[in-house]
């Protein structure tokens, strides 16, 4: 763990930050956790690079899924879930695809977004889907300019889902408020204003 | 049967590839559970199938036979012919009213050490599940 | 079962270091022994193995009258010799000894379970010794071995294998399945890390095996069958037709002054235009064809695939004869004492990986192509050419461990091991012949093991090759320009890269040749998970194979270099040299016998036997089976089936396997 | 007949609603009839629900699967992002009897239970596949070929990576859709790194939309390069992604490239002599008349 200097300037404190990586930064439930979850053998990685080779949204990004990678090898836990990369996957599986040592990069990033949000660090626009669906069972719900369409084509205003079988919803947010995400996600956002 | 039950299983196995498979599975430390005792012969194309009822006559849980991949016996076609014997073995046993779970033939090449050991780990699970052999209760 | 005679059984248990005793409680393995039946004696020591334990053995057998003695240690595999050895010293018959391996199959597989395997120690001591109560004197048996010796594969491994065995004194056969010896080296250009021609320290062998009167080299031959055993194998050639009569083939025919000279006059009209495989198919070749001038022999040979019999060749050749459009394959019987197999590698197929694009892109070849590209004597007289539009390329990118380092299972596993050293040259190659080159090496690691390797990369690094740590993820064409984007991440960087080069060079994984299997199989040798053949042990014997007589050489064993793989040629030559040189060799005396009072003469036995080591005979007034102790390997298939149980398999008889079992089952604690 | 319960997704029925309408009508003319999977709900989004919690999102999608398990039907769809879900879920819980449990408690509470009795298809795999409809009777459906038109495909990602977990094999030059397309009567044309991401996915276009239409404009660069009539996909959110992106691109880039976007669904409408009103191609934000002209 970076040692504090209490140089008592928090300037100095900040431009002289302890850089070091010590044994003890290593957390070794994360690796297994992110491994369980992501079901994939993170440990594995031996730093090629052929996911950020194949990865899109490198080019554009500070983003490294070989930095992730690393963190989930050396179990650099805080350094992973409060990494805002993070989100910029697009879950391509380019990576997936091409890794040679077997692995599943991104679902390892998919496992470290399950682990940041347990921390409650999610971007607001995942949270504001997970409140359009436990309201209307849709991610993209439907709109009047849509129902207007429907009619002229002479389907029901409604699809045959969600919207338009309204009684299945409650079997929908019974499922996300066994797992209390709903109240979750309401906090968050509400914190977040 | 207060305590934990261990099996008696008996491995039958050639010694060019299994038993030579067996031995790397050890020199790379693999560990398996040690309720299997080995017996080694030449080919598995020896065992004759009075030497598995004898082992589940004295009371065996399981038997495993294990030799080579077929086209890689070092006797050409003897892990053919102990092949064949298995299916004899497997109905007589039946029809003697025991699982025939109870034996296994596989076939391990002596370069895989680490398949010898999910073997052996699978044959002692699997006869842990049978329970103890049926025919146990007549020997005493 | 009744003993005739009393049976007294030492028992010496191996501590190995800690490498039992770490793992098993070897004072109460030998207390347990003491009290077994026929036990007289139970001692224990640090290493059994060593000297003064195998003077404990012998010395204990004369003090305690033993009839048989029993070493719990490691595997029979490892140590039997040896300790047989010690039993023979003592005084007793070598074949009175039985192990109990607590070692590979006990305490490394049980390690933190000490009870555990303390109990199975104690059980496989039981079981040995109640085999060792009925083990038998036997007399191995002593057979004569053919002053001859069989090269399979005539690439650089199996050349120097065979000379050596040649200049040994021992007529060799060497086999080859293509129409020339030379192999995989004849077709680089340059060798690492001196730079020598590869032909010019290649071609000067080759003339030697031609001309070395011990051999008897047989090109476009392949193995059909071997039978026999260490000393005597008696193998089937199949010498495919070859459409071309060689001058002493002629000269058998009654042509005389006939047969290819190597002319060339009969591909002048030949009308058939084919790739050339030596080439890669970069440069044709005709139906009737040798692949490139050096080849030895000096034989043209015709492709009957692609041969349309019109003719002109047997014209165009006139009075030599040389040419026969109706040649069937020939089988040809040798009898040699040993085998060296040398069947050397493949490419493991690039395109198989196709975020690469080889064969979808013109620009991306591998780095065998490269090699006949660069070869002055190649396609292109050694101009590197870009295949799409014949310019020279400036910038190219070396991709490595392509294909290997793979575990996706599409890829191989393991590393490949020339690839790096071949990709450095390859770089000096282009920096040296084509000006303001750019190389650029993309690589995970560069592993440069060998005598003066390190230097050699230092040295390319210093020429101006550009390193980049990073996999490649992908490559993309340009559709116009034919260029390539190589994709990776430059790890070092920490950024992804867009590469753009002229040419990029796969350092594409190997693999067994596509014969390697069957010729592995005919001759009983077994393979690793690979498929790579399975030396007898990897430290102390890795030329040898678990088939007595037969050894290995070069890349057929697993990847290596050049050096490497001429050093195990020489190995396996003087492995394979040592029983032809002794006379006999001595077989184990595992032999099936059978009781004749017992036998009813059904034969069912007769067929089991792969080797037809059995046969009915008739002795007074009945059939009864007899062996061929020389046939006889000593399996036991035969054994295992007999219903009236006449057979009885030596060292392996019902009675000491069914003790084995009864001990184990009924015998120690219920 | 091969009846499949449809499922919708979101985007599709509440976006462009002419995605629906054509793969209903469509996939009859060759011999598939498409059921409503009544009370589906989305699939959930793969990107957006599987990144806070893996274990909703399999729950969720397991629901939309007894549905179809509940019909005793197949399940068809028309969305890359919900065959990601809905496919890989069924594919998993068949698979791992800890996450089937874990997923069945779940559903008990809504009296569900899911037993892994169905399997989960894409449209268009349907139609390229021989046993279902393939190539030749998709071609023998047409009754208005797209001659003359050049048409580029975009693949997606979720339909058929990762390779390992799909049965589509080659993911880095593949050409069946194309074949598709050229059944159509239409010129298929290959791109620069046709098989990259619209940018969309993972909840990126919602978490930082420049990052995301910056992937799509160079896209778009690629496409604009070999000049295609329009761009065909088998995703609506990666036609969400290039249309209304191309609108964004517009806005926030100051590009314009105006190529049309037609879902593969749309196209064979198209082809098979649907008529543009029928198909709601008024809601595309780029215009396609450009290209309709070229067919009409």
């Amino acid at each position: 763990m970076a040692r504090e200097k209490n140089y008592g300037n928090p300037s100095l404190e900040g431009k002289l930050k302890d850089r070091y990586y010590y044994s003890d930064d290593t957390n070794r439930d994360f690796t297994q956790e992110v491994e369980k979850i992501g079901r994939t053998i993170a440990h594995m990685c031996y730093q090629c690079g052929t996911c950020t080779g194949s990865c899109p949204s490198a080019p554009r990004s500070s983003y490294r899924i070989r930095l992730f990678m690393r963190r989930a090898v050396l179990g650099l836990e805080e350094e992973a879930l409060t990494d805002p990369d993070l989100w910029l996957c697009t879950t391509c599986y380019s990576c997936t695809d091409r890794c040679p040592r077997d692995i599943a990069p991104t679902d390892v990033i998919m496992a470290m977004r399950n682990l940041a949000a347990r921390r409650d660090i999610v971007p607001r626009n995942f949270l504001k889907t997970v409140q359009a669906i436990y309201k209307t069972g849709h991610g993209v719900p439907n709109n009047d300019v849509n129902r207007a369409a429907r009619v002229k084509l002479g389907m029901d205003a409604e699809p045959p889902t969600t919207c338009g079988f309204p009684e299945y919803i409650e079997g929908i947010k019974a499922i996300i408020d066994h797992y209390g995400l709903k109240d979750r996600a309401d906090r968050i956002l509400s914190e977040g204003e | 049967m207060a305590e934990e039950w261990n099996p008696k299983i008996i491995a039958i196995i050639c010694n060019w590839c299994s038993y030579a498979g067996a031995d790397l599975a050890g020199g790379a430390r693999m560990q398996y559970p040690p309720d299997i005792r080995a017996i080694r012969v030449m080919c598995t194309g020896r065992i004759d199938p009075l030497f598995i009822m004898k082992a589940f006559q004295d009371g065996a849980d399981g038997v495993l036979i294990s030799g080579c991949h077929f086209g890689d016996c070092h006797y050409l076609e003897g892990n053919y012919k102990a092949a064949k014997r298995m299916f004899l073995v497997k109905n007589i046993l039946k029809n003697i009213g025991l699982d025939d779970k109870r034996i296994r033939m596989t076939f391990v090449s002596a370069s895989e050490g680490a398949k010898w050991a999910g073997v052996v780990e699978d044959v002692i699970k699997t006869v842990k599940e049978l329970g103890p052999s049926p025919l146990k209760q007549f020997e005493k | 079962m009744a003993e005739k005679k009393e049976a007294r059984i030492g028992v010496f248990v191996c501590h190995c270091g800690t490498n039992i005793a770490g793992s098993i409680d070897v004072e109460a393995v030998k207390e347990y022994a003491k009290t077994l039946p026929n036990v007289v004696h139970a001692d224990d020591y640090q290493y059994v193995c060593s000297t003064p334990g195998q003077t404990m053995i012998a010395d204990a057998i004369k003090e305690h009258n033993l009839t048989g003695t029993v070493v719990a240690a490691c595997s029979p595999r490892l140590h039997e010799p040896t300790f047989r050895m010690a039993t023979k010293v003592g005084g007793l018959n070598p074949f009175r000894f039985e192990m109990a391996n607590i070692r590979e199959q006990n305490s490394w597989v049980h390690m933190h379970d000490r009870e555990g395997a303390t109990e199975k120690a104690k059980d496989s001591v039981r079981i040995a010794v109640a085999k060792a109560s009925l083990l038998e004197d036997l007399i191995p048996k002593s057979v004569p071995v053919e002053k001859a010796a069989m090269v399979v594969g005539a690439g650089v491994a199996g050349m120097q294998a065979a000379l050596d065995l040649a200049n040994a004194g021992i007529k060799t056969y060497l086999i080859e399945r293509s129409p020339t010896i030379g192999g995989r080296m004849s077709q680089l250009d340059k060798t690492f890390p001196t730079l020598d021609c590869s032909q010019c320290i290649l071609t000067p062998k080759m003339v030697d095996v031609g001309r070395n009167t011990n051999i008897e080299l047989m090109t476009y031959t392949e193995v059909e069958e071997v039978e026999g055993y260490i000393g005597n194998f008696e193998i089937t050639l199949r010498k495919k037709a070859r459409g071309v009569l060689s001058p002493d083939e002629a000269e058998a025919k009654g042509i005389v002054g006939g047969g290819c000279n190597g002319c060339g006059d009969c591909v002048d009209v030949c009308p058939v235009i084919k790739g050339n495989e030596f080439e890669f198919e970069m440069a044709p070749r005709k139906a009737v064809y040798i692949y490139h001038p050096q080849v030895v022999p000096n034989l043209y040979t015709v492709d009957f695939n692609t041969c349309i019999k019109c003719g002109l060749c047997v014209e165009a050749c006139g009075d030599k004869k040389a040419i026969d459009l109706e040649m069937v394959d020939e089988f040809v019987k040798v009898k040699v004492g040993t085998a060296i197999l040398a069947t050397g590698y493949d490419l493991f197929p690039i395109e198989n990986k196709t975020e690469w694009g080889y064969k979808k892109y013109e620009n991306v070849i591998t780095g065998l192509e490269f090699e006949r590209l660069i070869c002055a004597s190649g396609p292109t007289g050694g101009h590197l050419i870009r295949p799409s539009d014949g310019e020279t390329p400036k910038k190219v990118a070396f991709v490595l461990c392509a294909g290997s380092r793979d575990n996706t299972g599409v890829g191989k596993p393991y590393c490949s091991r020339f690839c790096c050293m071949y990709s450095l040259k390859h770089a000096h190659q282009i920096i040296e012949k084509i000006p303001g080159a750019q190389p650029y090496i993309l690589y995970m690691d560069i592993r440069s093991f060998g005598k003066m390797y390190e230097e050699f990369y230092y040295r390319i690094q210093d020429e101006g090759a550009k390193f980049i740590r990073g996999r490649v993820a992908n490559i993309l064409e340009d559709a116009t320009t034919k260029n390539l984007h190589v994709f990776a991440e430059d790890t070092l960087l920490q950024r992804p890269i867009d590469l753009e080069v002229d040419l990029v060079v796969l350092a594409s994984a190997v693999q067994p040749t596509a014969g390697a299997d069957t010729v592995r199989k005919l001759f009983g040798v077994s393979c690793s998970q690979d498929g790579w053949m399975l030396e007898a042990h990897p430290k102390l014997n890795p030329c040898g194979t678990t088939t007595a007589g037969v050894f290995l050489a070069g890349v057929c064993q697993g990847p290596k270099d050049i050096p490497d793989t001429v050093a195990q040629a020489e190995g396996a030559a003087s492995a394979a040299s040592i029983p032809i040189h002794r006379g006999e060799v001595e077989l184990e005396p595992y032999f099936a016998q059978c009781v004749e009072e017992k036998c009813a003469g059904c034969g069912m036995c007769v067929n089991l036997c792969p080797y037809s080591a059995l046969a009915l005979v008739e002795k007074e007034g009945r059939q009864v089976m007899q062996v061929t102790e020389a046939k006889c390997k000593g399996c036991g298939t035969c054994g295992g089936f007999c219903p009236g149980g006449a057979i009885r398999m030596q060292h392996f008889t019902t009675p000491q396997i069914v003790a084995q079992i009864d001990a184990f089952l009924l015998g120690g604690e219920q | 007949m091969h009846e499949y319960a449809f499922f919708l997704g979101c985007i599709a029925p509440n976006r462009y609603p002419g995605c629906e309408a054509s793969a209903i009508k469509t996939s009859e003319k060759v011999g598939i009839k498409l059921l409503p999977l009544c009370g589906a709900s989305c699939c959930p989004a793969p990107g957006a629900f599987g990144s806070i919690d893996l274990n909703i999102w399999y729950a969720m999608a397991a629901r939309n699967v007894v549905l179809a398990e509940q019909m005793g039907r197949d399940i068809a769809l028309i969305c890359n992002g919900c065959y990601k879900s809905i496919y890989e879920v069924n594919h998993i819980l068949k698979h791992n009897d800890e996450l089937r449990d874990g997923v069945n408690e779940v559903l008990k509470e809504i009296d569900m239970e899911y037993k892994g009795s169905i399997d989960v298809w894409h449209l268009a795999e349907l139609y390229y596949d021989p046993k279902i409809c393939g190539v030749d009777k998709l071609r023998e459906s047409v009754t208005r070929p797209l001659t003359g038109t050049k048409i580029a495909v975009h693949y997606g990602c979720h339909l058929m990576k990762p390779r390992k977990e799909r049965h589509f094999g080659d993911t880095d030059h593949p050409m069946w859709i194309e074949e598709l397309v050229e059944a159509l009567g239409a010129e298929s044309v290959q791109y620069r790194n046709k098989m990259q991401c619209c940018g969309a996915g993972g909840g990126v276009r919602g978490f930082d939309l420049e990052h995301s239409l910056d992937i799509t404009n160079e896209k778009m660069i690629n496409l604009q390069e070999v000049g295609a009539d329009a761009l065909t996909e088998v995703c609506p959110f990666c036609q969400l992604q290039y249309d209304r992106g191309q609108v964004e691109i517009q806005e926030k880039f100051g590009i314009t490239y105006g190529l049309p976007v037609l879902h593969f669904n749309e196209l064979l409408g198209l082809a098979q002599g649907m008529s543009p009103d029928e198909l709601a191609l008024d809601l595309h934000a780029v215009d396609v008349s450009p290209f309709l002209e070229k067919i009409l």
